[in-house]
């Protein structure tokens, strides 16, 4: 561990606006490792890397690329020298083809022109490599569900040929089956001398993937060390700053609950088949299975956005609502933590007490008027009931790192006092600590007589916090665990529908 | 093509020869009925609307009702492959004759060009082009233009006055008659003694935006010695009123609004001349095209007289009426050509019917 | 083949649009079908279909040029005084004229890029100025455009041999296949063919679709945003400057008239949406605006072939526009999920 | 921080404002050793000529936010003065003000509803709308003086100041409230900013667009009434004048053209801005040609002064 590092980071810093995003940062990785940085949202991780990676200058510091002091003037700099990035935030460009977009700043070409053929190609020996041979280059980008595109980025990635290759989260979306082609492929790379940046909040991902661990907090970088030189439990308390003891609060016994929503054969499109289910007063039921079998489909019908859904519902004596309005206005009152927070949940460069009420104008207004002192009330309350790490609310929620966005989605939501809460994998990219304090807050909201409607696409959190989980395969419920039988094999067994067979 | 040939020509009383020096043009004679087209660029104002009337009264004459096949009116706006291509779509159907108000004074060649390899006539009016190739009806308008001037100057002078502001009103850019009159009105000032500052807006041929360009100019300006406009005289006047500017002298068109307006006040110092382009013209350039197809000899340029009148001259009931709406050009009709549709008849008419 | 129908759906409905309101007009149409009755439509469509082609660059990487119709008449103002001489000034007047536009673009470009403006903003500005050039140059309509030039231009292959006396006076045999094709049509497919469509197979032009899908994401994949923001703005100023050309020789003149250019303008954005492109940005295509303005010419043409009160015709060209743009509403209603009306 | 960033084209709108006044008043007095720029007697008469444009922009500017643009403006306005004119009477101005809810309706609906882009549909309107004033002015020579009622809101005076500034600040007063204080004009950003999320925040985004078109069609009807009255009369094409002005002072007063930010002060003095840089550029008899080319470049170098629109690096 004496060679000279690949990246060699001294005395970095950066700040946003007054912001300090990262302060005197030394950091470096060795050639073909596999390099963990940790740290809670607003950590400075996505920055540090994006430093790396030439999409922002640092304000201080310097940069050394295999002991070459570089500084990169923008993304494609930094990809000439082998440095490739996969971002927190994706980098494909919804309206080209896969091919179009793995091949996208260096295409073949046959007389000076972009060659579509070759691109087709070369597009599909990259998929067959992550093992995404179900992809068809030829299809939009946009076509393609969450985590067939972090595969296809993944793909482009590797056609860079990178020397430094960055993921910044660039898992959150991925199943089980996609993750382990990762894994594959991380070790396939390391092999070939690449080094990998790893940045996710998945600890097991974490464990298993890499060999040398870096965490960050507050900006700073607090330590790096070998895997295993410290357990689960320090490292979390460098990450935060404090012990986490258990993760998922207790569950209360199982009991017998009046249902508050019940739908049978639901079925929409090609999405959804016939899904029956029935949430119970102060449940969290959690809905499970591989990525895009109608779970995410399954919300948003609930939630009134889908047109020509079939099948009988009840929900407190009446059937679906027809639009948002009048399933947060309703009775009982629904509301839905959607799938993307920056362009379903947020209006970024709107203010952040601006967001917080966006969904319940009624409780800051008198006749349609806005009252300053309530307006002022709510935000206060929203920002304190989720611990919400803002200088100003009257800054641009843009400016938060990830988790605290994500909360000002459920707080904004949670202004609403709804009765059924829907969720859609709301801890995605969403630190432990956080994460910790979401899975009690949810906990508290059920046992105070509300009810969740859960998806994750991270099977431990199921385990750790639904009392009932339902798991979803091609449209339809093919298993309901409940209690101790919700574990990790039922839920994979189920997920990938092998038999009913427990 | 037509041939040139040696006048006189038909109808010298209605086709009247420009000068001395005027060519005649000669098609070969076709069997009638004719299909004619008229294909108009702007549409955005009164006398336009009423040159369109008038041309649809006009084609149920009795007098020409049966030698008109088919007649067809297109307004293009003021776009000109939009106005060529329209024109040169009524070569390629096979009509027989193009009456056309230009866009432009130039840029007709290659219709030219078509028209005459496909013995089409084409009859510009009104906005006439820059050339001596095809045959145009129209008044003279850089005479219209010193009238106008050579008037508003003899009245300042009878005034005493040699100085000041003069307002000049102008129509829609970039067309020929635009041009032509204020050319003719510049050159007189200019060539006057007086010490005259000349101020210049677009009122576009309307009394709406006249109105309103003359308001703004009064506001910036103060006040001026005369005002010469072309078309929106209407507009001309209710500018000055509302401004409460002193009556002074004023040259305007035919808009009987206007002419009354000269009647009432010309005591208050409005001494007015109006001469108007008169919307007939295009009963006369249809008859032309009519007569030329017909295989007579035509003027290549046709002169219409100006119509006259100042405040001495106007006379209730006769060249204008005050019991009628303002918003007509009163010089319509052209009997030595037996055009007697006249103004109040095809304009205030449906509004009588109104209230 | 269905799937670049489906990828291309607003496309392929133009073109659809098109044939059915051409060949309608063809049929009703005493000479239709003749190549008579194509040279004049051909005529009468090539500025504002260059004018479209101009719109549609800027709009791929969704931003505005609210100056195309601007530069196009700038152009044309300066066409009308170069196109005039031995063949030689002729040949420079030209290259001139297309410097002249292609340089506004660039400068429409520089202001965007470096002064990091709205587009429809800045070139509303630049629009005026460009304006204000043109009035400089023509305060009156004029010129003296070469009158061989003009008619060769403006006809069939056949009868610009003729002009020129070339290939035999336009009777050589090898003519023949091509000599009744309009030359207007020629050039218009020429510039999209040989600029239009290379451009678009270079990493720039793929900039351009990827700015306008996901800005953010371009940037990051490493794409050279400025050069194709750059690139975006000139092209618009050379397509343009070809509209210019083409209306000076048309013409014969050059004529500064506000009134023309702002309706190009506007109605090249309608030939951008008819055509299929997408205002948002990412989708679309050149070629497809050049259908959206034969369409939107087309609908015109029908006002000489039917009888229609004359004074109605501007409010019937009006509805069948609104009607046109509002046929693509059908996908509204069978969206089943109504997220995807707001992307 | 943020109020600093908001108020800077406030500011800067506002000294460019003053640049014009020294300019146009140095020109007077040199010329004509007078200043009528710096008499309140002819500055409130610019802003009565200026009155039309500012409502105009007031109810464009409530479109603008919501990331949408109304291209039927000038149509809107000469239809309503058409119609107001043509029923005449009392009922004048309700007639030209319900002609413009209908438009707005209209509208709303095409880009709310039918969801096709508002660029396109609201220039469709306008053309449809043309025709309609083409066709009423033709078809049976319509009565089109100005009612009593519009003159004299037009061009009386009350306390000395003319009674259409008295309009244009009422409208003022209203647009600024609506944005400013109500849930409506939460909606408008909200929506102006990221539709979809404000739609799956239960936002009535449709109703909201809705209401934002009959803004932008009311304010152009009521201008339309007031603009006949000052021309004493409607006439096709009386409201041509008025869209790009008003897009641009919109934009100078710091509203992103592309929606969801700015402030209503800004149109004001946008508005303003304009009007006082027009009436110099008559005192000056600058002609038109060199007209356009100094309103150009102002605009430009304001907003290049401004300097806003950080680059988009996407994270
Ligand atoms: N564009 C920006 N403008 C202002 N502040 C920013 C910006 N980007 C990041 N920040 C701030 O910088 C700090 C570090 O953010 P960064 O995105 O690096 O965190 P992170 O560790 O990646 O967090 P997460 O796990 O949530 O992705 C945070 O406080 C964030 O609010
Ligand atoms: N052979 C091919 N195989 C797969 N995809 C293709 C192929 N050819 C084109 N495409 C994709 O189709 C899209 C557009 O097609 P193309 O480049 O042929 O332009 P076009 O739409 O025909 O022309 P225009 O956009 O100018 O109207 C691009 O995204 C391109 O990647
Ligand atoms: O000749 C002009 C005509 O073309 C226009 O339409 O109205 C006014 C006339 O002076
Ligand atoms: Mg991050
Ligand atoms: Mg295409």
């Amino acid at each position: 561990m004496t060679s000279t590092p690949i990246v060699d980071l001294s005395g970095v810093s950066k700040s946003y606006a007054g912001i300090r995003a990262l302060e005197a940062v030394d950091f470096a990785a060795q050639r073909g490792s596999v390099h963990a940085i940790l740290g809670e949202n607003g950590a400075g991780k996505s920055t540090l890397i994006k430093i790396i990676a030439g999409v922002v200058s640092p304000d201080a510091g310097e940069m050394r690329l295999a002991g070459k002091p570089v500084r990169f003037a923008n993304p494609s700099a930094a990809n000439a020298q082998g440095v490739v990035c996969m971002f927190q935030e994706l980098s494909l460009i919804p309206d080209l083809s896969v091919a179009d977009n793995i091949s996208i700043s260096d295409p073949p070409r046959r007389f000076g022109l972009i060659d579509h053929r070759a691109q087709l190609v070369r597009a599909e020996a990259l998929l067959a490599r992550v093992r995404c041979e179900d992809v068809d280059p030829r299809t939009m980008v946009r076509d393609l569900s969450l985590s067939r595109r972090q595969m296809v980025e993944i793909a482009k990635a590797l056609g860079r040929h990178p020397q430094v290759l960055i993921l910044d989260e660039a898992t959150s979306a991925l199943t089980a089956r996609d993750v382990q082609t990762v894994y594959d492929l991380l070790g396939q790379l390391k092999g070939e001398g690449v080094t990998t940046l790893f940045i996710s909040h998945r600890m097991h991902e974490v464990e298993t993937l890499c060999d040398r661990l870096s965490v960050f907090r507050n900006g700073r970088h607090i330590e790096t060390f070998a895997k295993g030189e410290r357990t689960d439990g320090e490292i979390v308390r460098l990450m935060i700053g404090r012990d986490v003891t258990a993760k998922y609060p207790p569950k209360p016994p199982q009991q017998l609950r009046p249902s508050v929503l019940s739908v049978d054969g639901l079925a929409w499109e090609t999405a959804l088949k016939g899904v029956s289910l029935t949430l119970g007063k102060g449940e969290i039921l959690g809905i499970g299975g591989l990525d895009g079998q109608g779970q995410k489909d399954l919300l948003l019908a609930l939630f009134g956005v889908l047109k020509g859904v079939r099948g009988r519902a009840d929900i407190g004596g009446r059937g679906l609502p027809g639009s948002p309005v009048e399933a947060k206005s309703g009775h009982p009152r629904v509301a839905l933590i959607p799938e993307d927070r920056k362009t379903e949940g947020l209006m970024l460069p709107l203010s952040i007490a601006d967001n917080l009420v966006t969904a319940a104008f009624d409780r800051i207004t008198r006749g349609g008027i806005i009252d300053a002192a309530r307006l002022e009330a709510a935000v206060q309350d929203g920002i304190a009931r989720l611990q919400i790490k803002v200088g100003n609310p009257k800054d641009p929620v843009r400016t938060l790192s990830g988790g605290n966005q994500q909360k000002v989605v459920i707080a904004k939501w949670l202004m609403t006092d709804p009765d059924i809460i829907l969720m859609n994998d709301p801890t995605r990219g969403i630190d432990i600590g956080t994460k910790q304090e979401i899975f009690r807050m949810m906990r508290d909201l059920a046992d105070g007589g509300k009810s969740i409607l859960f998806y994750s696409s991270d099977y431990a959190e199921l385990i750790g916090c639904a009392d009932r989980v339902l798991v979803l395969y091609d449209g339809q419920v093919v298993r309901e665990l409940e209690g101790p039988a919700i574990t990790e094999e039922a839920i994979i067994g189920a997920s990938l529908n092998l038999g009913t067979a427990a | 093509g037509p041939e040139i040939v040696a006048g006189p020509g038909a109808e010298p009383e209605c086709f009247a020869p420009w000068s001395a020096d005027t060519t005649y043009m000669q098609w070969p004679a076709k069997e009638g009925p004719f299909k004619i087209a008229i294909v108009n660029g702007f549409v955005g104002n009164t006398w336009r609307i009423q040159m369109i009337k008038t041309a649809k009264a006009y084609a149920e004459d009795p007098a020409i009702k049966d030698k008109i096949a088919e007649f067809k009116v297109v307004s293009t706006g003021t776009d000109a492959p939009a106005q060529l291509g329209a024109i040169e779509d009524f070569i390629n159907q096979g009509y027989d004759a193009i009456v056309t108000i230009a866009v432009a004074p130039d840029g007709f060649d290659r219709v030219i060009r078509l028209a005459d390899k496909n013995n089409v006539v084409l009859v510009p009016f009104d906005n006439v082009l820059d050339t001596d190739a095809v045959m145009q009806v129209n008044e003279d308008q850089l005479a219209m233009g010193r009238t106008w001037a050579e008037f508003v100057m003899k009245e300042l002078a009878a005034a005493g006055v040699s100085e000041g502001k003069i307002l000049e009103v102008r129509g829609l850019p970039g067309n020929s008659v635009d041009r032509d009159r204020s050319i003719g009105i510049n050159e007189v000032i200019a060539a006057d003694g007086g010490k005259w500052e000349m101020v210049s807006v677009v009122g576009n041929w309307d009394d709406g935006t006249t109105q309103k360009v003359v308001a703004d100019a009064i506001a910036v300006h103060g006040q001026f010695a005369a005002i010469v406009g072309q078309g929106g005289s209407n507009g001309v006047i209710q500018a000055l009123k509302d401004a409460g500017h002193p009556w002074v002298p004023v040259a305007g068109e035919s808009e009987n609004g206007f002419r009354k307006a000269i009647a009432q006040y010309k005591d208050d110092g409005l001494k007015g001349i109006s001469i108007g382009q008169s919307p007939g013209l295009v009963a006369v350039a249809m008859k032309a095209a009519i007569s030329a197809l017909e295989g007579n000899p035509m003027p290549q340029l046709i002169s219409v007289p100006l119509p006259v009148a100042d405040y001495t001259t106007l006379e209730d009931g006769k060249n204008f009426w005050s019991d009628l709406p303002d918003n007509f050009f009163t010089v319509n009709e052209f009997p030595p050509c037996g055009v007697n549709i006249s103004g109040p008849a095809i304009m205030a008419k449906d509004e009588s019917d109104l209230n | 083949m269905l799937r670049l129908v489906n990828q291309n759906r607003g496309f392929a409905g133009a073109v659809s649009l098109f044939v059915v309101l051409f060949v309608i007009y063809n049929i009703l149409h005493p000479r239709g079908f003749s190549s008579a009755v194509l040279v004049q439509n051909a005529n009468e469509s090539v500025a504002i279909a260059f004018v479209a082609m101009a719109q549609t660059v800027p709009v791929l990487m969704r931003g505005l040029d609210l100056s195309v119709g601007a530069v196009m008449t700038l152009s044309a103002c300066v066409a009308s005084y170069l196109l005039t001489g031995s063949g030689l000034d002729i040949s420079l007047g030209i290259l001139a004229t297309l410097a002249v536009g292609t340089a506004f673009g660039l400068l429409n470009g520089l202001i965007v890029v470096y002064g990091r403006l709205q587009p429809i903003i800045a070139t509303l500005a630049t629009g005026a100025v460009a304006i204000g050039l043109a009035l400089l140059l023509r305060p009156l309509p004029g010129g003296d455009v070469d009158g061989d030039l003009g008619w060769a231009m403006t006809n069939t292959v056949w009868d610009f041999a003729d002009t020129y006396g070339l290939a035999d006076g336009g009777e050589a045999w090898w003519l023949a296949p091509f000599a009744n094709i309009p030359v207007p049509l020629i050039l218009l497919i020429g510039v999209a063919l040989l600029v239009w469509l290379p451009f678009k197979r270079t990493v720039t032009g793929r900039t351009i679709y990827a700015i306008g899908s996901a800005e953010g994401a371009a940037y990051v994949s490493g794409l050279p945003i400025n050069r194709a923001k750059l690139a975006a703005f000139t092209l618009a100023g050379f397509f343009s400057a070809c509209a210019g050309l083409y209306l000076a020789l048309q013409t014969s003149t050059g004529n500064a008239d506000t009134v023309q250019a702002g309706a190009y303008t506007l109605n090249s954005i309608a030939a951008v949406v008819l055509g299929g492109t997408a205002l948002a940005g990412g989708i679309g295509g050149a070629i497809a605006s050049i259908v959206g303005a034969l369409i939107l010419r087309v609908i015109s043409f029908y006002f000489r072939i039917l009888d229609i009160e004359p004074l109605l015709q501007p409010l019937i060209e009006g509805l069948v526009l609104l009607i046109a743009v509002s046929i693509g509403a059908w996908r509204t209603f069978s969206v089943k999920n109504r997220l995807e009306l707001f992307r | 921080m943020r109020v600093a960033r908001e108020d800077k084209p406030l500011m800067i709108a506002l000294g460019f404002t003053l640049v014009i006044l020294a300019v146009g008043t140095g020109y007077t007095l040199t010329t004509n050793g007078t200043a009528p720029l710096l008499q309140p007697t002819y500055l409130l008469q610019q802003l009565q000529i200026g009155s039309f444009l500012g409502i105009c922009a007031a109810g464009l500017m409530v479109v603008i936010l919501t990331g949408h643009i109304d291209l039927s403006i000038p149509a809107t306005l000469t239809g309503a003065a058409m119609i107001g004119t043509a029923i005449g009477g009392p009922t004048a101005i309700p007639a030209a003000l319900a002609f413009g809810l209908c438009v707005g309706l209209l509208n709303g609906a095409g880009v709310a509803i039918l969801r096709v882009p508002s660029m396109i549909f609201t220039l469709g309107m306008d053309t449809v709308l043309r025709g309609v004033t083409v066709a009423q002015t033709g078809g049976f020579a319509p009565q089109d003086q100005a009612t009593p009622l519009m003159l004299a809101l037009a061009k009386d005076r009350f306390l000395g100041i003319p009674l259409a500034l008295y309009v244009w600040a009422g409208v003022s007063i209203v647009v600024a409230f609506l944005l400013a204080r109500t849930s409506f004009g939460r909606a408008v950003y909200a929506i102006g900013t990221r539709e979809r999320a404000a739609y799956l925040s239960g936002i009535r985004t449709r109703p909201v667009i809705v209401g934002a078109f009959v803004a932008s069609s009311v304010c152009a009807a009521l201008a339309g009434a007031l603009l006949a009255g000052y021309s004493a009369k409607a006439y096709q094409g009386m409201g041509n004048a008025y869209l790009l002005p008003a897009i641009a002072a919109v934009v100078l007063g710091g509203t992103n053209v592309l929606g969801g930010s700015g402030r209503y002060v800004g149109t004001l003095i946008g508005v303003i801005l304009i009007v006082l840089l027009n009436s110099v550029l008559s005192i000056m008899q600058m002609p038109e040609a060199l007209r356009q080319i100094i309103y150009g470049t102002v605009i430009i170098v304001m907003l290049l002064i401004y300097g806003r629109g950080d680059r988009e690096t996407g994270q």
